[in-house]
C-alpha cells in the first residue's frame, strides 16, 4: 500500500466521562503531546457507545475509531464496560470478518490518573492509522467534502 | 561500582534486588549462616549497591547450600539463593571464564566415567 | 404427515382448545408454500400444505396472533421452535396462547435449486423414494433429492423440539453440524481477500429487507433503520457503504439472539449468504464466552446481556486468525 | 428556529496562546443557528459569566456553547450561569479546547484548526439538546449502619444524636466488635472495656437506636435518599423480647465442650451462650450446630430452667424490610490466620499465638482469668518472643501487601504489659521497622525500650520449632548486630495481618460500591473525600476502608455520622436529568434493557395502546425511574429498536458530534 506522508487521518476517540476523560484532561495539565487529529467526544460510560456511533463514524470519513473506558473493574457504573467489552470485541471481530484492517478500531482502558498513558495510546494509534492510509474500504464517499 | 556486572547478575538471576524490604528474615532461615562471611541478606543488599567484589572474592558464595529455605520465606519474593547463585556464576565466569571446554572433554572419558557426570560437570562448569 | 397434522388440527378446533391454526398453504405458485391461518376444519381440508417445499418458519406470525382473542395451535419443525422459544423468553409471544405441536424437520426442498438445472413451468414436486418427480408443463422430469436441499437444512444444527405441547412424529437431538466450516474458510482468508468476498456479496443488496421482515430475531415494533429520530433513517440504499452498516447493525442487533434458523439467506432475492455474519457472532460467542444455543431455553441471560470479570479483551481479534 | 451563541475563552495565554481564539469565534459565526459568536479574556470570571447572561437575554438564545476548558471544571459554572439569566442549563454545551487542545497541541495552525472542529461539534450537539428538569427525591430520614463494632456503634450514636433514626445491623449475638476482644488500649494502657461497654449500653439505651443483632443485610435497593434494605435475622433460637439474660440456660447447659470464639477458641463455652458478660443485647443464642435438641431432638434442659419461657427451638430465620436514606458500612477487619506460614509453626504448637489470643490470654475475662500462662502447659512463660509484619508487607499469595498499621503500637502494648506485671520474664520484639507515628505513639514504644527494657532487635524472625522439653526454638536474625540468633522461648507472639472482614465483598455487591485489590472498600476520593464512596448516599466508617488503630477508627466514625447526617438533614435531593427514558410506542417490551441495568431502574408494565388502525392494544414496555437511573447508557446500546434514549448523551446527539467531526 502506498504510504503518503502528508496524509492526515481523522481520528474519532470516544471517551468516558469518569475515567478516559479525565486522564485526557490530565495529559492536557501535564502538557502531554498528542497529534492533533484525534477529537473527543465525551459520553457517560463507554457503555454508551452503540456500535451505530463508531460505524456512523467510518461512513462519515473517519480513518479510525478508538474507544476509551475506565479499567474494568473500575467502571463508575460498576458494570458498563464489562459490557463494552463484549460488545466491541465481538464488534471489531466482525468488521475483521469483512475485511476491514484490524488497526482502525481500538479499545483501551485509561484512568483518570493515566494522563500518560492516553497521549501514548493517542500517539501510537495515529500512527498506526497513517501507516494504513485513508479509510477507503469502510468511507462513504458520497459524505466526503470534495 | 561495576555496572555491567551488577546488570549481569540482574538480568542472570532474574531478581529485583530492590523489592528487599531489609527484614532479614533469609539470613534468619539460613543453615549455613555461621558459615558465611556475608549473609544472604546482605548479598541482596551489596548486589543492589553495586559492591560485588567483596563478594566475588568471599568463601560464602561456596557455603550456599542452595537450599532455598530463604526464597521459600522471602516475604517480598526477592529469592536471595538465586542473588547468590548469580554471583556463584559470575565468579565462576571470571576465574578463567569456563572451567571445562569440549576440547577438553575426549582426554577426560574412560569407561568408568558415567555420561551423565560429563553433562552434569558441563552444566555446572561452563553455563 | 400432512393428513395427521390436519386431523390433530381439526380436533383441537372441534373441541375449542384452539380457534384459530398456523400453518402453511399454496401461493401463487403451487410450490411457493406461505404461512397462513386457518379458522375452519373446511379450509384446513381444502389449503392446509406441508410437504418437502415447506420450509418457513411461522414464529414470527405468532408474535401478533398470540395477542389476538383465544389460542392458535402452531405446528413448528424443531429449528422453529428455537425461534418460537426465544421470542417467548423476550416477551414477545404469549405462551399461554399458543398450542404448539412440534413436527417433523427437513431436509426441505429449495425450488431454486431445481430450477438452477434449468427446469422451468413446474406444477408439482413429488419426494419418490429420494428421487424427486417433478411435474411440468413441458411433462415430467426427476431429480436426486439431495442436489435439491434448501441451503438452511444442509448444515441443521438440530432435530430436537424444544418447546412444545405435543408431537406428532418422534422428537430428535441436537445434532453435531459443521456450520461453521464456510466462516472459518473466510477468516483463514486475508483482509482483502475477506473485503473482496464481502463486497461481492454485500454489492448485490438491493435494501428489499426481506432478511429483516423474516428475521423471527427482528422483531422490533419499529426498526431503527425505519425511525427518524434514531439517526441512521434510511429506506433504499443510497451508497455501498449502507449496505454494510445495515447488515452489521443487523446481525449485531440479532447477535445472541439469532438462533440459526437460515430464513434470511433463504429469502434474499439476490442470495447473499448473509447467515455468515450471524454465524461469525454465534462462533465467536461461543469461543470466546461459551456455547451459547439462543432459543434453546427461555430462562438463561443473553451473552450480550452479561458478562464475566475476566473476560477478553478487543484485542483477541488482533491475535487471532489472518491480517 | 435555533438562535446559538458561541463564547470563545482565552482563558489568559492558557487557550489563546496556542489556539487563534478570535478565529475560532470568527469561524463557529458562520454555523448555522450561531447568532452571535464572542470571544473573551475570562469567560469564567464574572464579567465573562455576565457577557454569556447578557447575550441570553439580548438575543432571547436557545442554546449557548462555550469553548474553554474542560467541563469537568466549569461547566456546572456556566449552567448556573444560563439558568440565571432564564435559560435551562441543559441548553448548554462546553467545548473543550484547553485541556484538550491548546495544552496538548504546539503548532497554532492545526490547534486553532481543531479548536473549530470541536466548537462546530459542540453546536451541532447544542442544536439537539432539550431542555431538562432535575428532578426531586425525597429522602428517608433514617440510617442503616452496618457493622456493631466501634466504629458501627459511634456512627449511630452520632446520627443518633442529630435526631434521627438509626439501625445497626451487627452479624454476632453481640455488638461491641474486635475492641470488646481487646485487653488494654494504647497508648493509655486504659481497659478496652471500661471505654467501649459504656458506649455499647448508650447504644442500646438511645431511643433512635435499634439494634438488630446476629442479624445479615440480604439484599439492598434503591438509591441515595431511598434505599430499601432486607435484613435477615438469624434464628437465635430465643425469644430476643422475653430472654432476661440471666444466664441459668448457659450453666444448665450439657453441651460444654464448643470453642469459645469470643476468646479465640482457647476455652469452651455452652451451645446456648451469652458471649460475654457486658454483651448487647444481653440475650443467649443457642448455636444449631451443637445444641442437642437441635440436632438430636434430645435435652430442652434451657427450656425447662428459662423462667421467662424465651427457649423456641422452632424460631426460623426472619426478613424484615426497612427503608434507609443512608447507609454507613462498617464491616470491620479480621486477623488473618498464620497457618499458611509452616515455619511459625502457629498451628502445630499450642504455645504460638497470635496478637489477638494473647489479648484475651492476658485479659481479666478471658480463660485464665487474667493470668498469663502458657496454652499448652498452664505455666508461667518467662521467655516471649513477638514477632512483627506476619502475613504484613508480604509481596506473595500468603500474605497482604500492605501495612496493618496496628501491629508495632499493640505489641509494644503486650510487651510492656507483660514486663509490668511479670519483672521476671525476657520479652524479645523482631520488628523490621518499628512504625509509630501518631500522638504520644513514639513516646510510648520508646517507654517499652528504655523503662521496660523490651530487647527490640531489627529482623525477622526465620524459624520457630518446638522442642521435646516443652521450649521453643527461635531462629532468628539481628541485623544490627550480624548475626544469627537462637532464642530459647517459652511462648512466642505473631503480629499477625489484619484483613476485612469476609463478609464485606459480597456487601459491596448489594451496595454497588467498590473495593481494591484487597478487599477495602475505595472510597470516592483519597484525600477529599474519606468517608464517602463512590455510591451516593453510602458511607465509610472504620477499618473496611483500610487498617486503622481505634482513635482513628473513631474519628472515621464520626466524619461518615457527620457525612449521614448532612445528607438525612435534607428533604430531599437533586437527580441527575441526564437519564435514561424509554419511547413507548418503540418499545419491543424485550427486557434486554432491564438485564444491564446496574442500578434496577427499569421495569415493566403493560399498558394499552392506540394502534394505527384504531384498534387497542396490550404492550408490555418499559419504563425507567429518573430517581434510581444514573444514566450510564447501557441499556440505550442494548435496546434494539433504539427505543431507549439517555438524555443529555442521546444517539442523535452524538451522532451530530461524530458528523461534525468526521465532515
Amino acid at each position: 500500500m502506498q504510504v503518503n506522508e502528508n496524509f492526515e487521518p481523522v481520528i474519532v476517540a470516544f471517551c468516558c466521562n469518569w475515567c478516559s476523560y479525565a486522564g485526557a484532561d490530565l495529559s492536557g495539565t501535564n502538557r502531554l503531546n498528542y497529534p492533533s487529529n484525534v477529537k473527543i467526544i465525551r459520553v457517560p460510560c463507554s457503555c454508551r457507545v452503540n456500535p451505530m456511533f463508531i460505524l456512523r463514524a467510518f461512513q462519515k470519513g473517519a480513518d479510525g475509531v478508538i474507544l476509551c473506558g475506565c479499567h474494568p473493574g473500575d467502571c463508575h457504573y460498576t458494570s458498563g464496560n464489562y459490557f463494552t467489552r463484549r460488545r466491541i470485541t465481538l464488534l471489531y471481530s466482525m468488521l475483521d470478518f469483512l475485511g476491514i484492517e484490524r488497526n482502525r478500531t481500538r479499545l483501551e482502558w485509561v484512568s483518570a490518573a493515566e494522563g500518560a498513558k492516553f497521549a501514548a495510546v493517542m500517539n501510537q494509534f495515529v500512527e498506526d492509522v497513517k501507516k494504513l492510509g485513508p479509510n477507503r474500504r469502510l468511507e462513504d464517499l458520497r459524505c466526503r467534502k470534495q | 561500582m561495576n555496572k555491567n556486572q551488577k546488570n549481569w547478575i540482574d538480568i542472570t538471576s532474574g531478581v529485583n534486588v530492590l523489592k528487599c524490604m531489609r527484614c532479614g528474615k533469609c539470613s534468619a532461615t539460613c543453615p549455613s549462616y555461621d558459615e558465611m562471611e556475608y549473609h544472604p541478606h546482605q548479598f541482596v543488599y551489596m548486589v543492589e549497591k553495586g559492591d560485588i567484589e567483596p563478594l566475588l572474592n568471599s568463601k560464602s558464595l561456596y557455603k550456599c547450600l542452595t537450599c532455598f529455605a530463604c526464597v521459600e520465606r522471602c516475604p517480598r519474593g526477592v529469592e536471595p539463593a538465586k542473588v547468590v547463585e548469580a554471583v556463584r556464576l559470575t565468579a565462576v565466569r571470571q576465574q578463567g571464564n569456563n572451567h571445562l571446554i569440549p576440547d577438553m572433554i575426549p582426554d577426560m572419558l574412560d569407561d568408568d566415567l558415567p555420561q551423565q557426570a560429563i553433562v552434569t560437570a558441563f552444566r555446572k562448569y561452563t553455563k | 404427515m400432512q393428513e395427521a397434522m390436519i386431523k390433530r388440527a381439526k380436533e383441537l378446533l372441534a373441541d375449542g382448545t384452539v380457534n384459530r391454526v398456523m400453518g402453511w398453504k399454496r401461493g401463487e405458485f403451487s410450490y411457493d408454500i406461505t404461512p397462513a391461518v386457518f379458522e375452519t376444519a373446511e379450509e384446513l381440508d381444502a389449503e392446509f400444505v406441508c410437504d418437502d417445499l415447506t420450509q418457513a418458519n411461522v414464529s414470527k406470525y405468532l408474535i401478533k396472533e398470540s395477542r389476538k382473542e383465544g389460542k392458535i395451535l402452531a405446528l413448528l419443525k424443531p429449528c422453529d421452535t428455537y425461534s418460537f422459544n426465544q421470542l417467548v423468553k423476550e416477551h414477545r409471544i404469549i405462551r399461554e396462547n399458543v398450542y404448539v405441536i412440534g413436527i417433523p424437520g427437513g431436509p426441505k426442498i429449495d425450488i431454486e435449486k431445481i430450477k438452477a438445472k434449468e427446469i422451468s413451468g413446474i406444477l408439482s414436486v413429488k419426494n419418490e423414494d429420494y428421487t424427486l418427480k417433478i411435474e411440468t408443463i413441458y411433462g415430467t422430469e426427476t431429480m436426486p433429492y439431495y442436489e435439491a436441499i434448501s441451503g438452511k437444512c444442509e448444515n441443521c444444527k438440530s432435530k430436537k423440539h424444544v418447546v412444545f405441547d405435543e408431537l406428532i412424529g418422534e422428537d430428535g437431538d441436537v445434532l453435531e453440524s459443521n456450520r461453521f466450516e464456510m466462516v472459518e474458510k473466510l477468516e483463514n482468508m486475508t483482509a482483502q481477500e475477506r473485503y473482496d468476498f464481502w463486497r461481492d456479496q454485500l454489492s448485490k443488496c438491493i435494501r428489499c429487507n426481506a432478511c429483516r421482515n423474516v428475521c423471527p430475531a427482528c422483531t422490533c415494533e419499529n426498526c431503527v433503520f425505519d425511525n427518524p429520530k434514531s439517526g441512521i433513517d434510511n429506506k433504499a440504499a443510497a451508497d455501498s457503504f449502507e449496505e454494510n452498516m445495515f447488515h452489521i447493525i443487523r446481525a449485531f442487533h440479532v447477535a445472541g439472539r439469532c438462533t440459526d434458523c437460515g430464513e434470511c439467506s433463504r429469502v434474499c432475492p439476490q442470495n447473499i449468504p448473509l447467515h455468515l455474519l450471524n454465524r461469525k457472532f454465534i462462533k465467536d460467542i461461543n469461543s470466546l464466552y461459551g456455547e451459547y444455543q439462543a432459543g434453546a431455553d427461555t430462562t438463561s441471560r443473553a451473552p450480550l446481556n452479561d458478562y464475566s470479570t475476566d473476560d477478553c479483551e478487543p484485542s483477541i481479534v488482533h491475535e487471532r486468525g489472518v491480517e | 428556529m435555533q438562535r446559538i451563541g458561541v463564547f470563545v475563552c482565552h482563558c489568559g495565554t492558557n487557550i489563546a496562546a496556542t489556539v487563534d481564539v478570535k478565529a475560532v469565534a470568527e469561524a463557529l459565526g458562520h454555523e448555522a443557528g450561531v447568532v452571535i459568536s464572542q470571544d473573551y479574556q475570562y469567560m469564567c470570571s464574572e464579567s465573562g459569566q455576565d457577557l454569556v447572561k447578557n447575550a441570553i437575554k439580548e438575543h432571547n438564545l436557545t442554546g449557548v456553547v462555550v469553548c474553554s476548558c474542560s467541563p469537568r471544571m466549569h461547566e456546572n459554572t456556566f449552567r448556573k450561569a444560563a439558568a440565571s439569566a432564564g435559560l435551562n442549563p441543559y441548553l448548554v454545551e462546553i467545548a473543550n479546547i484547553r485541556e484538550q487542545c491548546s495544552w496538548i497541541h504546539k503548532d497554532i495552525a492545526s490547534a486553532t484548526d481543531k479548536a473549530i472542529v470541536l466548537g462546530k461539534a459542540a453546536v451541532a450537539k447544542v442544536h439537539l439538546n432539550a431542555p431538562l428538569t432535575a428532578g426531586e427525591s425525597p429522602v428517608v430520614k433514617r440510617a442503616l449502619v452496618i457493622g456493631g463494632g466501634i466504629a458501627g456503634i459511634q456512627t449511630a450514636l452520632d446520627i443518633a444524636e442529630a435526631g434521627f433514626e438509626v439501625d445497626i445491623v451487627e452479624k454476632e449475638p453481640t455488638i461491641g466488635g474486635k475492641m470488646a476482644q481487646i485487653d488494654k488500649t494504647f497508648p493509655t494502657l486504659d481497659c478496652a472495656a471500661c471505654i467501649l461497654t459504656p458506649k455499647m449500653v448508650e447504644a442500646a439505651q438511645n431511643e433512635k437506636i435499634t439494634i438488630h443483632s446476629f442479624s445479615e443485610v440480604a439484599d439492598v435497593k434503591g438509591f441515595v435518599g431511598n434505599f430499601t434494605v432486607t435484613i435477615k435475622k438469624k434464628a437465635r433460637f430465643v425469644d430476643e423480647t422475653k430472654c432476661t439474660g440471666c444466664g441459668l440456660c448457659t450453666e444448665k447447659c450439657p453441651m460444654k465442650k464448643v470453642p469459645n470464639e469470643f476468646n479465640m477458641g482457647l476455652d469452651n463455652r455452652t451451645a446456648v451462650y451469652i458471649p460475654f458478660a457486658q454483651a448487647v443485647p444481653k440475650v443467649a443464642t443457642i448455636d444449631p450446630n451443637y445444641c442437642l435438641m437441635l440436632k438430636n431432638g434430645k435435652c430442652g434442659v434451657c427450656s425447662k430452667v428459662c423462667t421467662a419461657g424465651a427457649i423456641d427451638y422452632k424460631q426460623t430465620d426472619k426478613m424484615i424490610e426497612q427503608k434507609y436514606g443512608a447507609i454507613v458500612v462498617a464491616t470491620g477487619f479480621n486477623p488473618i490466620k498464620p497457618d499458611k506460614y509452616d515455619e511459625f509453626a502457629y498451628s502445630y504448637c499450642p504455645d504460638v499465638v497470635t496478637s489477638l489470643e494473647l489479648e484475651r490470654l492476658m485479659n481479666a475475662a478471658g480463660p485464665n482469668g487474667g493470668t498469663l500462662l502458657r496454652p499448652s502447659d498452664k505455666t508461667h512463660p518467662h521467655t516471649i518472643v513477638f514477632v512483627q509484619c506476619v502475613g504484613s508487607r508480604c509481596d506473595d499469595e500468603k500474605g497482604k501487601p500492605y501495612c496493618s498499621k496496628i501491629c508495632c503500637m499493640y505489641t509494644a502494648k503486650h510487651a510492656m504489659l507483660i514486663r509490668e506485671k511479670y519483672p521476671d520474664t525476657e520479652v524479645y520484639v523482631f520488628y523490621i521497622d518499628v512504625r509509630t507515628p501518631g500522638k504520644n505513639f513514639d513516646e510510648f514504644y520508646r517507654r517499652a525500650v528504655e523503662q521496660y527494657n523490651v530487647h527490640y532487635i531489627k529482623g525477622m524472625v526465620g524459624k520457630v520449632t518446638p522442642k521435646a522439653d516443652g521450649k521453643i526454638d527461635v531462629q532468628a536474625s539481628d541485623l544490627l548486630a550480624n548475626e544469627q540468633l537462637h532464642i530459647n522461648a517459652d511462648m512466642v507472639v505473631l503480629a499477625t495481618a489484619i484483613e476485612p472482614d469476609k463478609t464485606a465483598r459480597p456487601l459491596a455487591t448489594m451496595l454497588t460500591t467498590q473495593m481494591d485489590t484487597n478487599d477495602f472498600f475505595t472510597e470516592a476520593h483519597p484525600k477529599l473525600r474519606p468517608v464517602e464512596s463512590a455510591t451516593a448516599g453510602i458511607f465509610l466508617s472504620g477499618a473496611c476502608q483500610g487498617p486503622k488503630d481505634i482513635p482513628e477508627t473513631v474519628a472515621q466514625a464520626s466524619a461518615a455520622a457527620a457525612k449521614a447526617i448532612g445528607l438525612l438533614c435534607k428533604n430531599s435531593i437533586t437527580c441527575n436529568p441526564c437519564v435514561a427514558h424509554s419511547d413507548e410506542l418503540m418499545c419491543n417490551g424485550c427486557s434486554a434493557c432491564e438485564k444491564v441495568c446496574p442500578y434496577g431502574a427499569i421495569t415493566y408494565q403493560d399498558k394499552e395502546f392506540r394502534m394505527p388502525d384504531r384498534s387497542t392494544a396490550i404492550r408490555r414496555v418499559a419504563s425507567v425511574n429518573p430517581a434510581v437511573c444514573q444514566g450510564c447508557g447501557a441499556c440505550t446500546v442494548a435496546c434494539p429498536s433504539g427505543a431507549m434514549d439517555l438524555n443529555g448523551f442521546s444517539n442523535s446527539q452524538i451522532m451530530a458530534e461524530v458528523d461534525a467531526i468526521c465532515k
